[in-house]
């Protein structure tokens, strides 16, 4: 094991313009916003993102202009309604969206983590969501070579970078998540490059004392960072809950053509650990 | 005012009926209606039940719900975890039996879109995302659509894009396995030869013409029609318990 | 949940002759042996068995005469050499011998896991192994629908049952491993009967306290069975080692004709619990 | 009887030094051996490598070895668990960069058999099958094969049967990947342009005639032939006290 822990500064400049790009969690939970907010400040450009049901995380880099093209099974704030840059400029078509479904999503992931160039689903046929993905080259229609049945392949989703923020890490890699892992583990397996951004960086030692709970082991990571809340305002399982309070407030700026001054205040005045 | 507050009450208890126990059900995001029905159902009709939580906490303990359906608070003294890779494994598989799904239009025959209104190419709205519709539609041996606003506008002839699968878009295979719908005004199933949407109970308060009126296409009228049972005191109360901030209310804005 | 606790001689009836059957664990490390040695006493018949690097509970069964096929990545004793009743009736075709690779026979019980038809693996290409498996149709030649890529596609492997020996269980078929997990989970997953062996039995509540170790949740697993000492003379981590004298006792009896009188002493006048 | 004893410390070592320092390096089963030289490059040369074990443990602190390469206690200290299935992606990946296979007959371009001696259909000897051979010899960066004994019963001119697949049997893209071949009597690689069999060390009391006579085909020798390195002192204690009930010797019976 050899230690790679850095600065958000510096993991965040792993990331090139241009890069297909996924996060850790899911809707309001556990996304890598410290990182996000590390990639406003850099300026990345036209980014493609890629992920299962984002949300703040997605629209915040949308909103901040960092995005060229999106692709997820759902991007909304849940109850709260529309991703309000997400339908902005979807509309504008300052980005393009590229709208999968859960499972061909994930399963792409799944079979870049797998090593394989596609995999196969079932569901999917007849949907015109399928049609898209066939034009774009996510999906193709094949027969199993045994049975003959009409399966989707799904093609593999290999992320240039992928953050992930957990509960825990060490200066090697090592990482752990508490409460639900989503996808996060799959999204290590398939990225080129993964960084871990970590409410506490602990000692080799407290892994070794319970390996069982290691979600992450050392040679799947690139980088780690200490970034402590580095979720907020999603939650972080065992440490912090979502900030729903803030949530309507991001909502309210982006409605109220605020963007800006929120990006100011929660971005680019934020004082970065 | 009677009426809309009792409204989501009304829908929860109705979804919860279509638990039966033993089965394996799954709610996905954006789901506090849902979220409702499966607690109900487990506290009532289906104690055993296997309950798997978007969130991924297989039989949590739920006591209240939240905003986010994916909030790790509804995974409370869960037995497991069970992430939605390996839940749609499960769908896959056949074993996942019941899922509940979202829907902005629904068609006759029941496709759903989530995805834009007006064409794909030019659309008018973007829509959030099917996320699991098209997977899980076909598949799955019984999917509830919940709407919570039922209108000529959402019950449309044809839907602007196909993202779930209605039953004109299945295999034959595929056109076995039941779907309900569930509005604010009725309880509507595909249980004819055609597999058309037909109305099978009406909520109380409801005339099936009226029904038939915010409907736009031919609603067919199932032959033993009959009206949406209300949930007694002790399941209204269940539910209110489960959601102090009213969070089911917000669907029907 | 519903409760299944159930007695080894109603589970081990839930095999039926001639089933797929496949095992929890990996070579002398918690195989189900309490279970397998139920098997021999109820007599089972024509077995077909299925497992990436099976040993004793494979060896035991075939020299029991229980078994007509076996499939494996390899059937050995480790350092101790060959299986000894698996050499003897392969060579006197008592028993048929489907070698398979390890890789295959995992991705045959990944597919049939994640309910697909098949899935592709790579590496296989030149091996006579490939050859003798396609004619068997458990693998085939195929081409990735979108790199074109020559692929191999496992045909799913599906068992009739899966036994798996845990180290606790609660009475509804929650279980939990420790240690290694092997394939136990997949295999879980891939078979249509699940029956689960466990050194003890705790209350739903020790789940309920650390539901991120649960290995299985309730709803993969048909019945649970309390069998401590379930794995010996195998390993189950965190209860007892290898009974490494044992395993050369068996093999001494095998080769020196006197396999009756170790199946006497150690299975048909075993005390079960 | 001296170089018996050596014999197996000696291949350790050589097969310890295939191993450089940021490798991700797996072993199979029944191998004592790989395990010993897996934990002596991690003690000496190569601290920072990624040791992914048989019994699933990631970097074990692995104080001595069993008869089993399985055995639990060989995960002791370990840092995370890594399934073989998850090790198996990682070689579909590419990113497990050396593997330890045996082999009951090798020839000169390097195909294993660990199936059956004989034919096939009617074998005069079922062996214990090829376990990961098949996968990973044409997809893994460097394989390492070890044999304890070397003859011209088990370096053939062509084995009875492909289990792992030489140069003769790979695609053009798998030919890049390196195999080195260790017994009793010397290292063995194929870095020729027709990728066949050469001797690139003897090991010390074996001339190259010798190894020669003891191959079942014309072996190559490499120009820059040389002598095995033989391990030192430091080396050799720490093999012994990795292994004090001799479980390594088990193979050269």
């Amino acid at each position: 094991m050899r230690k790679v822990l850095s600065s958000l500064a510096k993991t965040a400049n792993l990331v090139a313009d241009g890069d297909l790009v996924t996060f850790g969690g899911a809707t309001f939970h556990r996304a890598p916003m410290a990182f996000v907010r590390e990639m406003v400040r850099q300026g990345k450009k036209e980014l493609n993102l890629v992920d299962r049901e984002p949300a703040i995380d997605f629209d915040l880099l949308i909103g901040a202009g960092c995005v060229s093209m999106v692709r997820a099974g759902m991007i909304a704030f849940e109850i709260f309604g529309m991703a309000p840059n997400f339908r902005r400029k979807s509309k504008t078509r300052e980005i393009i969206v590229k709208e999968g479904a859960c499972q061909p999503i994930i399963s792409g992931f799944r079979a870049a983590a797998m090593g394989l160039p596609s995999l196969p689903v079932k569901g999917m046929l007849g949907s015109d969501l399928l049609e898209i993905s066939e034009i774009v080259g996510g999906q193709k229609l094949f027969e199993d070579p045994f049975t003959g049945e009409k399966m989707i392949a799904v093609r593999a989703i290999e992320p240039d970078i992928a953050v992930i923020h957990a509960q825990k890490a060490d200066e090697f890699g090592n990482a752990r998540i508490e409460g639900p892992v989503y996808e996060d583990v799959i999204k290590a397996k398939a990225a080129k490059k993964v960084v871990v951004t970590a409410e506490e960086i602990v000692s080799n030692d407290e892994f070794r004392k319970m390996p069982e709970a290691t979600t992450l082991p050392h040679f799947l990571v690139d980088a780690v960072v200490h970034a402590p809340n580095g979720a907020y305002p999603c939650s972080c399982c065992n440490y912090y809950e979502v900030d729903y309070d803030h949530i309507e407030e991001y909502l309210k700026a982006a409605t109220d053509d605020r963007f800006d001054e929120y990006l100011k205040q929660y971005v680019h005045e934020e004082r970065v650990t | 005012m009677t009426q809309s507050i009792e409204t989501p009450d009304l829908m929860i208890h109705a979804m919860s009926q279509e638990i039966t126990d033993l089965d394996t059900v799954l709610h996905g995001v954006s789901s506090p209606m849902p979220v409702l029905a499966m607690s109900v159902a487990r506290q009532t009709h289906a104690p055993d039940m296997a309950y798997i939580s978007g969130a991924e906490g297989v039989d949590p303990d739920i006591d209240r719900i939240y905003p986010s359906s994916f909030d790790h608070r509804l995974n409370r003294k869960c037995v497991a975890y069970f992430g939605l890779h390996e839940a749609f494994d499960l769908a896959q598989r056949g074993e996942l039996n019941v899922m509940y799904l979202g829907a902005a239009q629904i068609d006759v025959h029941g496709n759903t879109n989530l995805s834009v209104i007006g064409s794909i190419d030019d659309p008018k709205v973007q829509l959030p995302g099917g996320a699991a519709s098209a997977f899980l539609m076909p598949i799955t041996p019984k999917v509830v659509i919940w709407m919570t606003r039922h209108s000529t506008r959402t019950f449309v002839e044809e839907v602007d894009f196909v993202t779930g699968q209605g039953y004109d878009h299945r295999s034959d295979e595929h056109k076995k396995n039941e779907m309900v719908v569930i509005s604010n005004l009725g309880v509507m199933n595909f249980k004819n030869p055609e597999r058309e949407m037909q109305l099978q109970t009406r909520h109380p308060g409801y005339s099936v013409d009226e029904i038939k009126e915010n409907t736009g296409f031919d609603l067919r009228v199932a032959p033993d029609v009959a009206e949406t049972p209300v949930p007694d005191t002790k399941i209204v109360e269940l539910i209110k318990s489960l959601d102090p901030d009213n969070v089911r209310r917000t669907e029907f804005g």
